[in-house]
């Protein structure tokens, strides 16, 4: 009564990143409250995929899209055929370039993985010798972390970058061949950045395994449910993350959904913080993510 | 005669089998007793396989019943047959090409210590089994490689180490030279003195007698009569597997013209199996090549068509310097090979007769590149009715009898019209009434004005049917002679030397 | 004995649609259809059988490609990174270097064409087997794609390139589709009626009795991986014409749905049996399969299991038809 | 005529090493180490070495079970996705159902152990080919590792149990690595003297053959895809040490890695040759490439170029070595 939408679909990249699941989570946790029906669809990173679901989402007759854009590159094909039904598209995540939806949300990514990085390089009293883990390469969360990363870097001349080496799928076990080969190359590291929380605990494991785990610090980024309870046990070198507001993002997109189809308005850009997630702050962020 | 004497060691009762819709044994009824050879013969197809490989547990029976000392006995997988002890070598090579000799013979049985694989007394016992048939080949060697009839005694071999009560022999002699068959024959009397029966199914003849204390004859998957006693003269068993008299075996042999056709110029194989060949065939003769087993015939045969490499020499037709670097050369040349292993070489088995014969004569079943399957069928439905081959051209190749496919590659190579034909043991595996038209069909080729070569291990045929018969020892040739002068003697001489 | 009297040189209309071996699964195709018919509203109306038909255009394409593979009993894992890598030099040729489409188009069917011919010559000139070559050559393949453009998409191609996949003509023909139409049409007949068509089963069925027939094996063989690499060459451009963009990330692990396409169709993976009319069938499975999910609105993981059961069944229940015939 | 009179019944040596169509790909590790030490400053040391040896346990033991696969004539692409569900199986047992790990590790081995024999039974009595029934297994397994915790990841293991992949006993030797070198040896022990072992050279090279003989070779076919699919199990569990968590999303492609490693040793996808040895050598050169790929800061996109080039190189070495010696 008054929400006026019955049905949203929901397309994700893929469900095996945790990122993505937790938005999902939130969409569907807050639909359910609401009585509306969410049909979810993962491309499992194809974006042709992807235009194939958005199709068939369509003939199913929703109400509102909402649509994480598939692969590295953001395909606009899935807006345009939501708008020739007059659906409205809600972007999460990222936007395809020429076609943006009603409006879109996305964690912030340059300024909080400058604060990850800041901090992690504090806690080296802003020297030595560091090393960043990407996650896929020319993605735009890859480009825009190392952005951020970069600048804290660049403002401590104390510190080197050495080594930088890139995953393909954000993944524990990337993380930990990457930071045992970077620790091979150069044992005498002592600050890491994974630019996911995957990359920074695989990462972690690879430095007990060296016994350097007084040495180095290390930070992540995403605050996955498995990164949070790490931290709140803190007993690894992986001591920092940026937790992603995923849940409220799912409340944030459902929202706009119902907005923009009963006419209200709604920003163009809707970008939760990031927070930034230590030892002493985990505990609360286990018991409820943002 | 004791009563336990004259239980038989197998007994089998109205035994039935078909494939799909089609029955092709109508009630067998056969007794095999210890200590005794039974011959086992009829015509290509009459179902002889199809019996043997019911009694090793190959296939099932669709019904009847089989007893094994008296016992009920229905193997239901070889290995059942082979605990029972019943040993089988099947018609077709089943070798393993990328194990060794030994383990070739005694793979599902090795020999075992201590829970391993005893390779000690394997190789032994290999060695052991091999020498008996007078093979000196390593029992490490691989099998790849080896030639036909090497393969077919490694296959005897495996067969008499199996220590088995009733052992079937499926054809053992199709690709044997006279010595090794002689060998073989040592062999089948030792066992027959430790009490073993054996089933022994051949084409050839002449054999039978030396060997046979029984025989049996099938004819279109029945038992039309069995001779107590194996002295019986060969027409009076071909009568009986034909159902009718055979006139005689040979045709007469033309003349062959002055023109010559092939010449072959001091020829070398590129894999070191023959040296320095120089021979010459004329328009409408036919060259018989005899030699013995590994004397290298099967390569030369190989090199003249192009399918192996040759390391100098040259094959010329009409005077011109043609020498074939691939198959579609002499193919284009009209000269064409019918090979040894039809399964390897001559037919594509899984697929039907049609396409077999489509494959070889696109140039023919294709009209400006297109191909209709009726008219492929057209086309090897002729040839099916011109060598009587059982067997209709829908039907896949692997459904034939072994006789039948063989017909089927000689058919659809001479559907080509070729000016030379070169025919690597044509015969193998062929009963008499179509080894006789084949024959015919040689030498009608011959009278046509075409070309022809026969290799074979089966003296009696290369003296049979050819003008002259060039005789090859080891990779060598020792002798080019007449057919005046051509016989069992001056042939063996030649090929021992 | 039958010797057919009147034999003409024309394709016969029940030859070409010869099931041979693909009876189980169009059996299992139609099943599956009028299950979605009644579990759904919304499944069986032209608007999402026009979807479908959209939706398998680059796996149709691709399986045609594999099915020849696959008739020579050979195996190609490369389509996937080969459709990529000729999308990318679409999207270079004509975006970067401001090319026109018609040169960026040759430029990138080119492109898969080498690469194919590279498999193919691993494949017989060096003895590596189908397997290996092709796997080394999706690495290379998808690397080199990502090399072009550092991993990043390139977009901005000419507005009538994308209304292609787009516009429907006569109410129901995008040019995408018909692209693939064509395609099964030309292959179907290739393989049924043309003699080089026949020389890939003979190949497939046994080389060595090929060979002795006089076929050229070798250039055959070198020429169905060219024809395949092509072929995803092909429906790599159809695929940007679909998305108006390329990226390097495209086609990842589609040489499994193309396999199991030809394979579900009922072309044997030792090769020699089958043909494109199987392989329609098998894309049409995964394709309704894929839709009837998403329309069902099954959970991913859910349809992971499901997508794996269908394909088992349908490749099993050709088994059971033999043995109910036997 | 050669007859060896020095023949002992007891395994010998020689023949444990037997190299049959692995000295190219041996040749070509060597050079490949040869290459990195000059090339690089870390890569020769006794550290990196171990960990090397860390970084392929995982590949190490399935391509070990992936070679008995091989053997036979058959392929298995679902131990990417039997590991994951191996590694959640545990997961879920030991952390959400709180039992002890040793029910836990019985547990995952035997859901791995039941999905291959569910491929096996497949490919056996329903003759689907092994591709397609492994393929619709990997799909399966997956959605199911991934319907276990709705995709995602399980971590609070006990401290001993991600210890056993970090404490180097003797200074090098982890719990993890020696689990690998402990199924290298029977699994070469096995191949080369089981009665077992040389049934599936049997098999492989002709499984009519291996049936006339005696064998059972449908039994040994099932068994031998559960022996699989219990290694992958046994590699999952052994990455769940080594990250101390389970996800859902592990393994994909592995069997691409597990497969060429495999053919890479000179096991022929054809069936009835090759060895575990030559597979160690094939994992050695995977491992080793990834590692020197990474200490020379190599871009994963020139990375993919590179590593195509070399296992295709490896390959084609052996046909070199073969011409060469005609
Ligand atoms: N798998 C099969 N499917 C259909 N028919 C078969 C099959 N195997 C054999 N036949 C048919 O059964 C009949 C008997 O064949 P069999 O092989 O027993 O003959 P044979 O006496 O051994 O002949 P040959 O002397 O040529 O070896 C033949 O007509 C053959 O076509
Ligand atoms: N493919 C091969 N590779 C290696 N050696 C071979 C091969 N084929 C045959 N040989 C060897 O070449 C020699 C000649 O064999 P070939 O088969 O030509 O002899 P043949 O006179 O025709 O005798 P057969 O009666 O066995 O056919 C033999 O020693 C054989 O072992
Ligand atoms: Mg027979
Ligand atoms: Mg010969």
């Amino acid at each position: 009564e008054g929400i006026g939408i019955k049905k949203i679909g929901l397309a994700v990249p893929n469900l095996q990143a945790d990122f993505f699941n937790q938005i999902k989570l939130g969409v569907e946790g807050y639909a359910g409250k609401l009585g509306i029906e969410v049909i979810v669809v993962d491309a499992k990173n194809d974006t042709a995929t992807q235009v194939s679901q958005v199709q068939d989402l369509i003939t199913q007759g929703i109400d509102a899209f909402i649509y994480i854009p598939a692969g590295a590159a953001a395909a606009a094909v899935p807006t345009r055929l939501a708008r020739a039904e007059g659906i409205p598209v809600i972007n999460v995540d990222r936007e395809p370039e020429g076609e943006p939806g009603d409006t879109v949300i996305y964690g912030e990514n340059v300024l909080s993985a400058y604060q990850v990085c800041d901090h992690i390089i504090g806690l080296a009293d802003g020297k030595g010798k560091m090393v960043v883990i990407h996650g896929q390469k020319g993605t735009t969360p890859e480009v825009q972390r190392f952005e951020g990363c970069k600048m804290a870097i660049d403002e401590n001349p104390g510190v080197e970058l050495v080594a930088q080496q890139w995953s393909q799928q954000w993944s524990p076990d990337e993380g930990f061949q990457i930071a045992q080969n970077m620790l091979q190359a150069n044992p005498d590291i002592n600050i890491i950045f994974g630019q996911a929380d995957g990359l920074a605990m695989g990462a972690a494991k690879a430095v007990e395994v060296a016994g350097l785990a007084d040495q180095v610090i290390i930070g992540g980024y995403d605050g996955d449910g498995a990164a949070l309870e790490s931290l709140v046990a803190c007993d690894t070198p992986f001591i920092v993350t940026a937790t992603q507001s995923t849940q409220a993002m799912g409340v944030l997109a459902v929202n706009s959904a119902i907005a923009v189809a009963n006419d209200a308005s709604v920003p163009a850009r809707q970008i939760p913080n990031a927070v930034l997630t230590t030892c002493e702050n985990a505990a609360k962020f286990v018991e409820k993510h943002p | 005669m004791t009563a336990e004497e004259s239980t038989p060691l197998l007994s089998l009762r109205n035994v039935r089998k078909s494939f799909g819709p089609i029955e092709v044994l109508h009630g067998i009824d056969l007794d095999i007793k210890a200590g005794e050879v039974v011959a086992l013969l009829g015509e290509n197809g009459a179902g002889k396989s199809t019996v043997s490989n019911i009694i090793s547990g190959t296939i099932l029976p669709s019904s009847g019943e089989m007893k094994w000392q008296g016992a009920v006995f229905a193997p239901a997988s070889p290995r059942e047959a082979i605990d029972a002890g019943v040993g089988m070598i099947h018609q077709e090579l089943l070798l393993l090409p990328h194990l060794s000799i030994a383990e070739n013979l005694f793979v599902g049985r090795y020999p075992k210590k201590a829970g391993v694989v005893d390779r000690k007394t394997m190789e032994q016992r290999a060695h052991a089994g091999l020498q008996r048939l007078g093979l000196d080949i390593s029992p490490r060697r691989l099998v790849q490689g080896l030639s036909t009839a090497n393969q077919q005694l490694i296959e005897i071999a495996k067969a008499l180490t199996l220590n088995a009560r009733l052992l079937i022999l499926d054809e053992p002699t199709a690709a044997l030279g006279g010595d090794e068959t002689i060998k073989l024959f040592e062999q089948i009397e030792r066992l027959k003195q430790d009490g073993v029966g054996i089933i022994y199914i051949s084409h050839r003849l002449e054999e039978i007698k030396q060997i046979a204390d029984r025989i049996v004859v099938m004819r279109d998957g029945s038992k039309v009569q069995e001779f107590e006693n194996a002295d019986v003269p060969v027409r009076t068993i071909v009568e009986a597997m034909v159902g009718r008299s055979l006139e005689r075996m040979f045709p007469p042999i033309p003349s062959p013209q002055d023109r010559t056709v092939l010449e072959v110029r001091d020829l070398s194989s590129g894999l070191g199996s023959f040296t320095g060949i120089n021979f010459d065939v004329a328009r409408g003769e036919i060259l018989g090549i005899a030699g013995l087993v590994g004397a290298g015939r099967t390569e030369l045969a190989r090199a003249i068509v192009g399918v192996d490499p040759v390391s100098k020499g040259q094959v010329l037709l009409d005077g011109k310097d043609i020498s074939p670097r691939k198959p579609r050369d002499a193919i284009r040349n009209g000269i064409v090979l019918v090979p040894e292993d039809r399964k390897q070489q001559g037919l594509v088995l899984p697929h039907s007769i049609a396409e077999n014969f489509a494959y070889a004569n696109m140039n023919q079943v294709a009209r400006k590149g297109w191909v209709t399957r009726k008219r492929a069928r057209a086309f090897a439905d002729g040839g099916i009715l011109k060598f009587g081959v059982k067997g209709q051209s829908h039907q896949n190749a692997d459904e034939l009898s072994g006789g039948n496919q063989q017909k089927v590659v000689i058919a659809k190579w001479l559907a080509r019209n070729p000016r030379v034909v070169v025919l690597d043991e044509p015969t193998r595996g062929i009963d008499v009434g179509a080894r006789s038209s084949i024959y015919d069909i040689i030498v009608g080729l011959a009278r046509e004005g075409v070309s022809v070569i026969v290799i074979s291990s089966d003296l009696e045929e290369v003296l049979g049917v050819s003008n002259r018969v060039m005789v090859m020892a080891q990779g060598k040739l020792s002798g080019i002679l007449n057919r005046g002068e051509a016989n069992d003697v001056s042939v063996m001489e030649l090929a021992t030397m | 004995m039958t010797t057919s009297t009147e034999s003409e040189a024309k394709p016969k209309y029940s030859d070409l649609f010869s099931l041979s071996g693909a009876t189980g699964p169009l059996i299992g195709l139609l099943v599956l259809c009028a299950f979605l018919s009644f579990a759904t509203d919304s499944f069986l109306s032209f608007r999402n059988f026009l979807n479908i038909a959209d939706q398998i255009t680059v796996l149709g394409i691709m399986a045609v490609g594999m099915t020849f593979v696959i008739l020579i009993g050979g195996i190609d894992l490369s389509v996937g990174s080969i459709l990529a890598l000729s999308m990318m030099v679409l999207g270079y040729l004509n975006v970067e270097a401001g090319l026109p489409m018609s040169v960026a188009i040759t430029g990138a069917l080119l492109s898969a064409a080498l690469a194919g011919a590279v498999s193919g010559l691993l494949i017989t000139e060096f003895k590596v087997p189908a397997f290996i070559a092709t796997l080394a050559m999706m690495s290379i393949a998808r690397g080199l794609a990502n090399m072009i453009t550092n991993g990043s998409q390139i977009i901005g191609f000419p507005t009538w390139f994308n209304l292609g996949a787009i516009i429907r003509h006569f109410g129901f023909l995008t040019v995408t589709v018909a692209v693939m139409l064509v395609v099964f049409a030309v292959a179907m007949l290739f393989l049924r009626f043309r003699e080089e068509g026949r020389s890939l089963y003979a190949i497939g069925g046994n080389p060595e009795v090929a060979r002795l027939a006089g076929i050229n094996v070798r250039l055959t063989t070198v020429m169905v991986y060219v024809v395949c690499a092509v072929l995803s060459g092909l429906a790599g451009i159809l695929l940007a014409a679909r998305l108006d963009s390329v990226q390097p990330s495209s086609g990842v692990a589609y040489e499994l749905d193309a396999i199991a396409a030809v394979v579900i169709g009922g072309t044997s993976l030792s090769g020699g049996t089958g043909g494109v009319v199987g392989t329609i069938i098998g894309v049409l499975i995964i394709g309704v399969l894929r839709n009837g999910l998403n329309l069902l609105s099954v959970s991913p993981f859910l349809q992971a299991v499901i997508i794996g059961l269908v394909i088992v069944l349908a490749v099993a229940a050709e088994t059971f038809k033999h043995r109910g015939s036997r």
